[in-house]
């Protein structure tokens, strides 16, 4: 890595380490609770609108560790939802067409929303199948 | 309980002409004064009020009205209106009130009463403005506009009959036949032919009469070729103190001339603050640059002798403290010339709190002690004088300005105080050594 | 036509002009008055008038030691507001520019942080001196409007640069165009009013310093 | 060409399904710094709209807010609001030309009454009853006014449109206007920028459609949620500027390093933006983290406001020969004064005498 471009640069030699990494730790670990607490729980924090150098970015996710999970979505661009060590916190890095993350939160949850299959989808998924077998598409055998 | 006279106007007044006279005279006198350096300092006062620190009439009253540039105000009030750069406009605009007669009545007070031209004020202006020279400068107009003490209105008519306050210049050969004879020693008078023109202060053709003595014994001990003369005997200059133009530069002439009329190089003044002030610095205003004669004052003519050892004086081993004259030290320049005297006589300095070129002024100079209206005034502002001199300890107290001696020698009184005051001259010339 | 545009544009040029025409018609105006000069003989030893008023202007900068008790309050606060403004002003990277679009100078500036930090505190000192202008008996009897106005244009710079650094109270470019305009008003009444100090002090002084040297005397 | 079918139904036809909905709203929720909650609630309400007329109107313009939008060299997020909108009247994009492209652009407003969007992109001149921009014989003006009358919103892109832009520019011979001075009694939204943020103009469009309502403007009806900070706020480098740190040159050692560019003339401080935050071209860059001032593009009269690199504590009067005058002025008025001076002092004198 020669040049490092402007803000790696900058945030390199002028490493602030702003403890912005360490207050989301705290906050992760009261969401966690309340998910201990109602499985029903689920939230979200947003990273990219925090004022972030990237090094703290980096230390954030490396405490967080790994998990079992890690699921990667093609949808108009990568999509990438990481289960971390701690069961309930999830990794979510959304990126654009050309691989740049757009998008980065945590997730404190069950399951992040996106991993379910959504009903419409389900909906047309079944309506397609069932006009490819040729079967009759009436709702009510879906169900039965 | 004599009847209540009717209270005295704050002022005195001299002269028949109209109010409108008076003020044009003052404006058109105030408008001469603007030169490039009182027109700076007009322009430099930034109102910070330290000055009033330095006065000791606002130390001593603690009253705001005794705030030396406030002295100024009317003088200021013509500058930014007749002189200043942007007086069309001011005019014009009338951002400036003119001048009017009850203001500059109100102001004689504190133009005569309460400022003795001390100049302490000048040593502590952050902006260096020179109030002392500037409220002389005021007092120029106040004399034209005919509003100055009577006191001082009086003596000044008279010195411009008899060459000076107290004493007719025909009396002079008298006097000091009389003095010669009492004190047993040669005054030369009217010599035609003389290297020294001696002259006098007005308390010593009176009272002080021994310092006319005093003075005639060292000269004649040095063998100095000198005389007084009638023409020109008076140095105290009292149009230097009242503001009178004219009658100080007939006085400062009348022994500039006489000096010249007789082949003396050299003019000798007496112990007095206003004669070096009028005759040393400002004798050049008639003379030009070259200046026929050497002005020199009593209290460095003795540093001088004593230096070349022309004189020699006897060890007296006792503490003393010193006075400095205003107009002679911190507006003169002789701060080290006393001392050196002293030094000479063997007596131990005792320096006061304030001393030197940042003394405190003995309340007196600048025609307040021969005004009668200032003296409660000049009382209160005794004290602190009086306070340092008592702080010092020291067994005597010298000076080498008559009217200091007259000032301490009232205030003295007043305070019921029993120092004695001194003159270097007289020390001097009572210590000869054979 | 923005109110930030007016200010940095028309405004700033008005204020500078006016500035410099008002400040070389007091100086030309004073300093071209009748010389009056002092014929009498030097004090010998006295040193040349061109140094002696140096030396006054530098040895006034602070009081004589019989005066520095009575003083000291009014010297140091004077001194603390106007090193203040000093620092401020040619001190903060943003002056320095303007300074340089104006005469071609830069140097280096301080970090704009503990230039804020000195601007608090020198309006603190600005206001530590209005106090003491309408306390003080002797204050109040000298002074007249041009002094308040003199303060209140000098102390409103100070103010709106504060409230524009630390984006208080209205958008940065509205700020920052009070700012600009409190620079104006300054530059208008400068010439006109008491802070011709600034510039007069070094001619005051030193013709009291020169005036006293001739005679042997260190005012 | 009204589309009767929900847009969810309809985009996951085209392989675009509710998932990738909901990524594309929590997205768009993130840009217009809204509650992450949102995010669902966005989803849905887009899934349940109708496909949105667009009419594209392109005046005085340099197609460089088209280029910004649509992003020819990589499809990107924004780019899927297209999917969501049908563009019914474009000339860059629209395949028909001429009388076609008019009478589609007539058709969709007849068939989408008081429904359809109106983007503008340019100034419109209105010199010499605004022939300097025609299309089809009639003037920018006649055809805004036609097509604003029975439109939903309009939408000013690019500062062209916003605020009359370049073409309004001095001298501005073409008597260019921004749209706000020509559309009145109908909302309208700016999206300045030259060119504008792609994210602004899709999370606008994205607000709209999912709930139906304007985003909340400012004063001077931007977005807030894109220009409701200066560049200044958001800037990385603002820790140096805090400490004093500035790049003196465009490649001297404070440049290398990052340092603020306030002494070359950044107008960060006073320009409204998001460049900061959201960046450009896929969250790449901005103008100053590859080197260069912010110019405020997208502010009123940027073109105007004193030169692009002088500082903004400096002067944009040019006063150096104005301060030489005023010097000689000054000095002669001070040589006039004294000598008035002089004059009334001599004149004193000798009436003395």
């Amino acid at each position: 890595m020669e040049e490092l471009t402007g803000t790696a640069a900058a945030a390199a030699r002028f490493d602030v380490g702003s403890g912005v990494a360490e207050a989301l730790l705290r906050q992760v670990a009261r969401l966690l609770e309340a998910l201990a607490r109602d499985p029903g729980f689920a939230d979200v924090i947003d990273l990219r609108s925090l004022p972030m150098h990237d090094a703290d970015r980096a230390s954030l996710r490396e405490r967080l560790g790994n998990g079992e999970i890690d699921a990667s979505f093609d949808l108009v661009g990568k999509t990438r939802i990481t289960e971390t060590a701690c069961a309930g916190v999830w990794w979510v890095r959304h990126a654009n067409s050309d691989d740049c993350a757009v998008l980065e939160q945590i997730v404190v949850a069950r399951v992040p929303a996106l991993l379910l299959a959504h009903p419409a989808d389900i909906e047309g998924a079944a309506r397609r199948l069932a006009t490819e077998l040729g079967a009759p598409t009436h709702r009510e055998t879906i169900h039965d | 309980m004599s009847a209540a006279s009717a209270p005295r106007p704050a002022f005195d007044r001299q002269g028949e002409r109209s109010d409108e006279a008076r003020v044009d005279g003052a404006m058109r006198s105030f408008v001469r004064e603007f030169g490039v350096t009182a027109a700076l300092h007009m322009e430099s006062c930034v109102r910070c009020g330290m000055c009033a620190e330095a006065c000791h009439f606002y130390v001593a009253t603690g009253e705001a009205k005794y705030t030396p540039v406030y002295k100024l105000e009317p003088f200021r009030r013509a500058y930014l209106r007749e002189a200043g750069p942007f007086a069309p406009l001011v005019r014009g605009l009338g951002l400036v009130k003119k001048l009017r007669i009850d203001e500059l009545q109100q102001w004689q007070e504190l133009i005569y009463d309460s400022c003795t031209m001390c100049g302490r004020c000048t040593m502590v202006c952050p902006m260096g403005i020179d109030i002392a020279e500037l409220v002389k400068e005021a007092r120029h107009g106040m004399f034209k506009a005919g509003l100055i003490p009577d006191r001082l209105a009086l003596m000044d008519r008279t010195a411009q009959q008899w060459g000076s306050p107290a004493t007719p210049a025909e009396d002079l050969p008298d006097i000091l036949a009389d003095v010669a004879k009492q004190y047993g020693v040669r005054i030369p008078c009217d010599l035609p032919q003389a290297d020294i023109l001696v002259t006098a202060a007005p308390a010593e053709l009176v009272e002080h009469t021994k310092a006319l003595a005093d003075a005639a014994k060292i000269l004649n001990r040095i063998g100095a070729k000198w005389t007084m003369h009638h023409g020109g005997f008076d140095a105290s200059n009292i149009g230097f103190n009242n503001g009178d133009m004219q009658l100080q530069e007939r006085l400062t002439r009348a022994i500039v001339d006489t000096a010249l009329q007789i082949g003396a190089k050299i003019v000798l003044l007496p112990e007095c603050g206003h004669a070096y002030g009028a005759a040393r610095w400002e004798a050049a205003k008639w003379y030009g640059r070259a200046l026929p004669v050497r002005i020199v004052h009593m209290t460095e003519f003795l540093a001088e002798l004593i230096a070349s050892q022309r004189i020699c004086v006897k060890k007296i081993g006792e503490t003393a403290t010193f006075h400095d004259p205003c107009q002679i030290v911190r507006r003169g320049g002789l701060e080290a010339a006393p001392r050196q005297v002293l030094a000479a006589l063997g007596l131990e300095l005792i320096e006061m709190k304030d001393h030197g070129v940042g003394a405190y002024c003995c309340g007196g100079g600048g025609g307040v002690v021969s005004n009668a209206r200032a003296v409660p005034l000049r009382h209160k502002v005794f004290e602190i004088k009086r306070q340092q001199i008592e702080a010092t300890g020291a067994k005597r107290f010298v000076t080498s300005c008559g009217q200091c001696h007259i000032t301490f020698d009232m205030g003295a009184k007043y305070a019921h105080w029993d120092k004695k005051t001194e003159s270097l001259l007289e020390i001097v010339a009572d210590n000869l050594a054979e | 036509m923005e109110l930030l545009d007016f200010a940095r544009g028309p405004a700033l040029a008005f204020g500078l002009v006016v500035f410099v025409v008002g400040s070389l018609w007091r100086l030309a105006g004073v300093l071209l008055l009748p010389r009056m000069r002092d014929l009498s003989p030097a004090r010998d030893g006295a040193p040349p008038a061109p140094l002696a008023a140096l030396r006054t202007v530098l040895r006034r900068m602070w009081p004589r030691k019989e005066f520095a008790q009575a003083t000291l309050f009014p010297t140091i606060n004077s001194y603390v507001f106007h090193l203040g403004l000093a620092l401020v002003v040619f001190g903060l990277a943003p002056h320095i520019l303007f300074i340089r679009s104006l005469t071609g100078l830069t140097w280096p500036g301080l970090p704009s942080n503990l230039v804020y930090g000195v601007g608090v505190i020198t309006l603190a000192s600005l206001f530590a001196a209005l106090a003491r202008r309408l306390g003080h008996p002797v204050l109040r009897l000298l002074s007249h409007s041009g002094d308040y106005v003199s303060w209140l244009l000098t102390t409103l710079p100070v103010v709106t640069g504060l409230l524009a650094t630390s984006h208080l109270g209205a958008r940065y470019e509205t700020l920052l165009a009070i700012h600009i305009l409190s620079i104006s008003a300054l530059l208008v009444w400068f010439p006109f009013g008491k802070l011709m100090h600034a510039v007069l002090f070094v001619f005051s002084r030193g013709a009291t310093g020169m005036r006293f040297s001739h005679r042997g005397v260190n005012v | 060409m009204t589309e009767t079918m929900q847009l969810g139904d309809m985009l996951r036809r085209r392989g675009i399904s509710r998932r990738a909905l909901l990524k594309y709203a929590s997205y768009m929720a993130s840009l217009m710094a809204l509650p992450p909650s949102v995010a669902g609630a966005m989803a849905e309400g887009l899934a349940k709209a109708r496909r949105q007329a667009v009419i594209w109107l392109s005046f005085q313009e340099c197609t460089g807010c088209t280029e910004s939008l649509t992003r020819s060299f990589s499809p990107s997020l924004e780019e899927l609001i297209f999917d969501f909108i049908s563009l019914d009247y474009h000339h860059t994009l629209q395949a028909a030309s001429g009388e076609a492209a008019e009478a589609a652009r007539r058709q969709s407003m007849r068939e989408n009454q008081s429904k359809y969007l109106v983007v503008v992109d340019g100034s419109v001149p209105t010199a010499d009853g605004g022939v300097y921009s025609m299309i089809a014989g009639r003037t920018n003006m006649d055809v805004l006014a036609e097509t604003v009358e029975h439109a939903a919103a309009v939408i000013a892109v690019g500062t062209c449109a916003s605020f009359g832009g370049l073409p309004e520019a001095d001298p501005n011979p073409t008597g260019a206007v921004p749209i706000t001075k020509l559309v009145t009694g109908k909302p309208v939204i700016n999206i300045p920028g030259c060119p504008p943020l792609p994210q602004a103009m899709a999370g606008t469009l994205t607000h709209f459609l999912s709930f139906g309502t304007l985003p909340e403007l400012d004063a001077l009806h931007r977005p807030r949620a894109f220009f409701g900070e200066t560049i200044h706020d958001r800037c990385y480098r603002r820790s140096f500027y805090e400490r004093g740190l500035f790049a003196k040159s465009f490649d001297d050692d404070g440049a290398r390093q990052g340092w603020c560019l306030y002494e070359l003339g950044c107008k960060g401080p006073v320009t409204y933006n998001a460049c900061a935050s959201l960046k450009w071209n896929g969250a790449v860059s901005f103008p100053i983290q590859s080197g260069h001032g912010c110019i405020g593009c997208s502010e009123p009269r940027f073109w105007d406001r004193g030169g692009l690199y002088k500082p903004l504590s400096a002067g944009t009067a040019d006063v150096r020969k104005l301060i030489g005058i005023a010097a000689v002025a000054g000095v002669a008025l001070g040589a006039g004064a004294a000598a008035l001076a002089r004059q009334r002092r001599a004149s004193t004198s000798a009436t003395e005498q």
